[in-house]
């Protein structure tokens, strides 16, 4: 079957998307057209500025997460392309109140690149940068450690969340930069697809499995996965995905979890909840502690029907910052 | 060289650019995904537009500007020129430069790139013509137009030399043995760069 | 291309989506199991109680709006089944804290039967209940007033958030129920889709639609709509569900009105954000305000490919009503 | 008839549709969607479970544990038959009941199944069954068991006669003629609950 988007033209979208964005939220975002970031749209000032971005088509990341208690600026990239180091640049510069600027990049090569120069760029005009890079997709790992190494997938909206309530409380660089490195080194996921996506104005999905396959392993810019495995029902699919998890973290008995059961574009949140339960149970059987929970689409691949997991190990401190308010379009409590 | 050379210079690169934008893509294509024509015409054109609206007093402040259409670019290719652009417009803040200048900026731009991207000369990419481009004019003792004539010599045998490379970053190092053959094109690029900074 | 879906039993979808979502948000909600509701954690004395339900399938309605300043409870069918007359009844008398409850139901025969004999029952327990019919559907209404008229789809979130913060505030049971029928028939909606969706468990979509097709005015049932229109860019789809609803409420220059650009389950985040800039734009060119908007799945029809568009005349007091906070797993301000 | 006899006539009528579970599935399947025997399956093995299960000192608590249990049941027959039966468990609350409450609980049923659900007689539904028996009760001068025969005949005929009835209410008005000659499975299963009443 065809697939199709509500579009215009294809090259637009993100643009359109963001405008469209924003004039949802004008208490909370503003949006900068050119180069294109968004930022609050009430500043705050005496604090470290969080920022993050990447390639569109994860919405609601990184957009969704600019507001009170977690990002100050997104950049948004083409679909599946990063942003450039200008923008990224521009973005940093203007949420500078003085106190620095933190930097969440998934791991990705054009993200790390233009990241980096954004950070050497800033530096020049003053504004002090500290990087955190977000690499939780147990997928992409290679034993030998060669390669890009692991991914950066859903762990990215807790360390923006966590980052983000931290650095509203008046943590200095210094210390976002080690809370949040040594939060992302506790920090797993991995994927799994029914079907893949298409982009804007495609008429087919990227890639076809068949009837009985699903793939595991996926990322989220619609390349295909670590390779296929039986359709089987939602429990399977969650041991299959979880069993790797838990040791990865090498999780015991009386740990305690964060827990995002992530949409990766068309899953409903009947098929989220019901895995969410898989989750909770099979954790419980294991004598793990799900502390929290996020069970919706956070870091979506277009319309992909599929979803992740991610863990986090989790302590007081985590549980404390992760419960810190938060306001912004896709998160608020 | 002043600034008025100096946009003479992209000038020439420009036109030797769209000349040479579809043989370009050809190779990405081959060992790449095919859009370093897009990425390098998106990038030369915001330049030429800049160029066109701002005044500029050295070579530095011209550099400086294609620096920024290239920072504002996608790919790899994109932030990597542009970041050795901004590193050679550092060194080339004086109204009138020479070799040792230009010298100067282009070992500190290839190191800037070569921090940045990770890559060793052999790896198969940009670098592989950067680095005897710059060698180049740190060994040359003649005129300008000497030094400029043995770096691009320099810069295009380098480029040339990526034929018989194994890519070991980028794109093409997914495909391997496949690009065996093929020129980077992101070394081409620099050849033709260099080329086009010769007046005679 | 066959569809799959994270289903164990598909008979056991319900209840288990039910157990995950309250274990993801045990603070917010509790689970009623048999027969099931779900209602706030912390109940609210002193007000009139707020209770909707349905089918399920259209996820994060209704279990997804219990909480402060919305829902007391809602009351899950099963997949696209009204919930018998002894959930809502059970439902109704357990969230009653003496000062009655309002209902609010959607225009579908099983939901109207059964609301209205959980109505009698809950009244011969004692509960003052009385009710609002939302029925804001136009592709169903038929010009000879026959038939079962304008179903009840998108507009339920607007007539939730408002009546819940209005009896949050203190109105009573008859300044709700006045309050509540002027905003539904000052609401209207019309949905368009791409691909139909698939029951939990079957492998097929519900229908097939040509590659150049859309389907236009489709229900929330997985029922067709009312014909195909060729497909378009997103400018011109809005724009022809935009000018049957602004003719429908009689909008004219200067009228202001609450926009919801609901998914109807698998149209991406970049999709949505790009028809609410095409009708902004659109409704500003006919000179009408933009009052305040909804973007995202709110009302669901499992994982079909669409959207709809919910038009409500706006006003001082109901902006203030929709501004009024808002807790709850799928709405929170 | 006391609450020993009430609990006599439901296992009959269980018996009944046992017997009957089939044909009425696919009577539904030709004017409906087909799940009308699978609906009253679900009411009627929760009935017989909680009938098990509770104590009941008159006729009207019988029915009241029956009509609880279509109440738990979806489609239309299982909340329009709740409320027949928990309708007719008002009006019998005395250990012992006979003609008359029976002939006041029936009205007062049917009159609250047309009141809900707004189908008329002739409309092609369970009230085609309801309203005869309703009257053969209502116009009954002699015994119990005469007035439950004269019921059961009417509500018989009824059922019978939805056969050439054109639809106008609930799903089978949607396929309309094609319906034409089909019983109407909610008329028949009202006429086996009322002949099940019958103890001779
Ligand atoms: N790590 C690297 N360091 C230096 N140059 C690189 C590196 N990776 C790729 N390149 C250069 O980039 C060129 C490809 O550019 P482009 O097509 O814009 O990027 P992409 O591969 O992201 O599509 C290659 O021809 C090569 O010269
Ligand atoms: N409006 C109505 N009033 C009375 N009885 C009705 C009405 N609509 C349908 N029925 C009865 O309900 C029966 C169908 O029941 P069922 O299959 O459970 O419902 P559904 O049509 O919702 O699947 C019909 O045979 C008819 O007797
Ligand atoms: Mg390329
Ligand atoms: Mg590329
Ligand atoms: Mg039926
Ligand atoms: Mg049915």
């Amino acid at each position: 079957m065809t697939r199709r988007q509500f579009v215009n033209d294809p090259d637009h979208v993100v643009p359109e998307a963001l405008e469209g964005l924003v004039l949802a939220h004008p208490g909370l975002l503003r949006l900068h057209p050119d180069p294109a970031y968004v930022t609050r749209a009430k500043p705050a000032p005496g604090k470290v500025a969080v920022v993050s971005g990447g390639g569109s088509g994860h919405e609601p990341l990184h957009t969704g997460f600019v507001g009170a208690g977690m990002l100050d600026a997104a950049v948004p990239g083409a679909v599946f392309a990063s942003p450039t180091a200008l923008q990224v640049a521009a973005a940093t510069t203007a949420v500078d109140t003085g106190q620095g600027v933190l930097q969440i990049v998934k791991n990705y090569t054009g993200d790390v690149l233009n990241f980096r120069i954004a950070a050497e760029i800033a530096t020049d005009h003053g504004t002090a940068v500290d990087q955190i890079l977000v690499d939780d997709d147990l997928a992409s790992e290679r034993a030998d450690g060669e390669g890009p190494g692991r991914r950066g997938t859903a762990a990215v909206v807790v360390v923006e969340k966590l980052c983000g309530a931290l650095a509203e409380q008046g943590a200095d660089l210094p210390e976002l930069v080690r809370f949040g490195r040594a939060l992302v080194a506790d920090a797993r996921s991995m994927g799994i697809a029914l079907a893949a996506g298409a982009h804007p104005g495609d008429r087919a999905p990227a890639w076809e499995l068949a009837d009985d396959e699903v793939e595991l392993g996926v990322g989220i810019h619609g390349e295909r996965g670590i390779g296929q495995r039986a359709f089987a029902p939602a429990e399977e699919l969650t041991a299959e995905l979880l069993g790797r998890l838990v040791a990865a973290l090498g999780l015991d008995r009386g740990d305690g979890v964060l827990v995002v059961v992530n949409s990766l574009g068309a899953t409903h949140g009947l098929e989220l909840a019901l895995v969410h339960r898989a989750v909770h149970r099979q954790l419980a059987g294991r004598g793990i502690d799900v502390a929290r929970s996020l069970v919706g689409p956070y870091v979506t691949s277009l319309d992909m029907a599929g979803l992740s997991i991610t863990l986090v190990r989790a302590d007081d401190a985590r549980v404390a910052l992760w419960d810190a308010p938060v306001r912004t379009p896709a998160l608020t409590w | 060289m002043n600034a008025s050379d100096t946009r003479d210079w992209m000038r020439r690169f420009f036109a030797a650019f769209d000349r040479e934008q579809q043989a370009l893509t050809d190779l990405d294509r081959r060992s790449g995904d095919g859009d370093f024509g897009a990425n390098l015409r998106f990038a030369l054109g915001r330049a030429r537009t800049a160029l066109e609206n701002t005044a500029s007093a050295t070579p530095g402040d011209v550099l400086d500007t294609v620096a920024t259409a290239f920072l504002h670019t996608g790919g790899t290719s994109g932030p990597l020129f542009g970041m050795w652009f901004r590193q050679l417009a550092k060194a080339t803040r004086a109204e009138t430069i020479g070799v040792a200048e230009l010298a100067r900026g282009f070992a500190d731009a290839t190191a800037t790139v070569q921090r940045l991207g990770g890559a060793r000369p052999g790896d198969k990419t940009m670098v592989d013509a950067m680095v005897p481009a710059s060698e180049a004019l740190a060994g040359a003792s003649g005129s300008l137009d000497e030094a400029l004539d043995a770096a691009a010599a320099a810069a295009r045998s380098g480029a040339e030399a990526t034929a018989d490379l194994l890519a070991k970053r980028g794109r093409a190092s997914y495909v391997g043995e496949v690009a065996r053959g093929v020129l980077d094109p992101g070394a081409v690029t620099v050849a033709l760069l260099v080329e086009a900074a010769r007046t005679r």
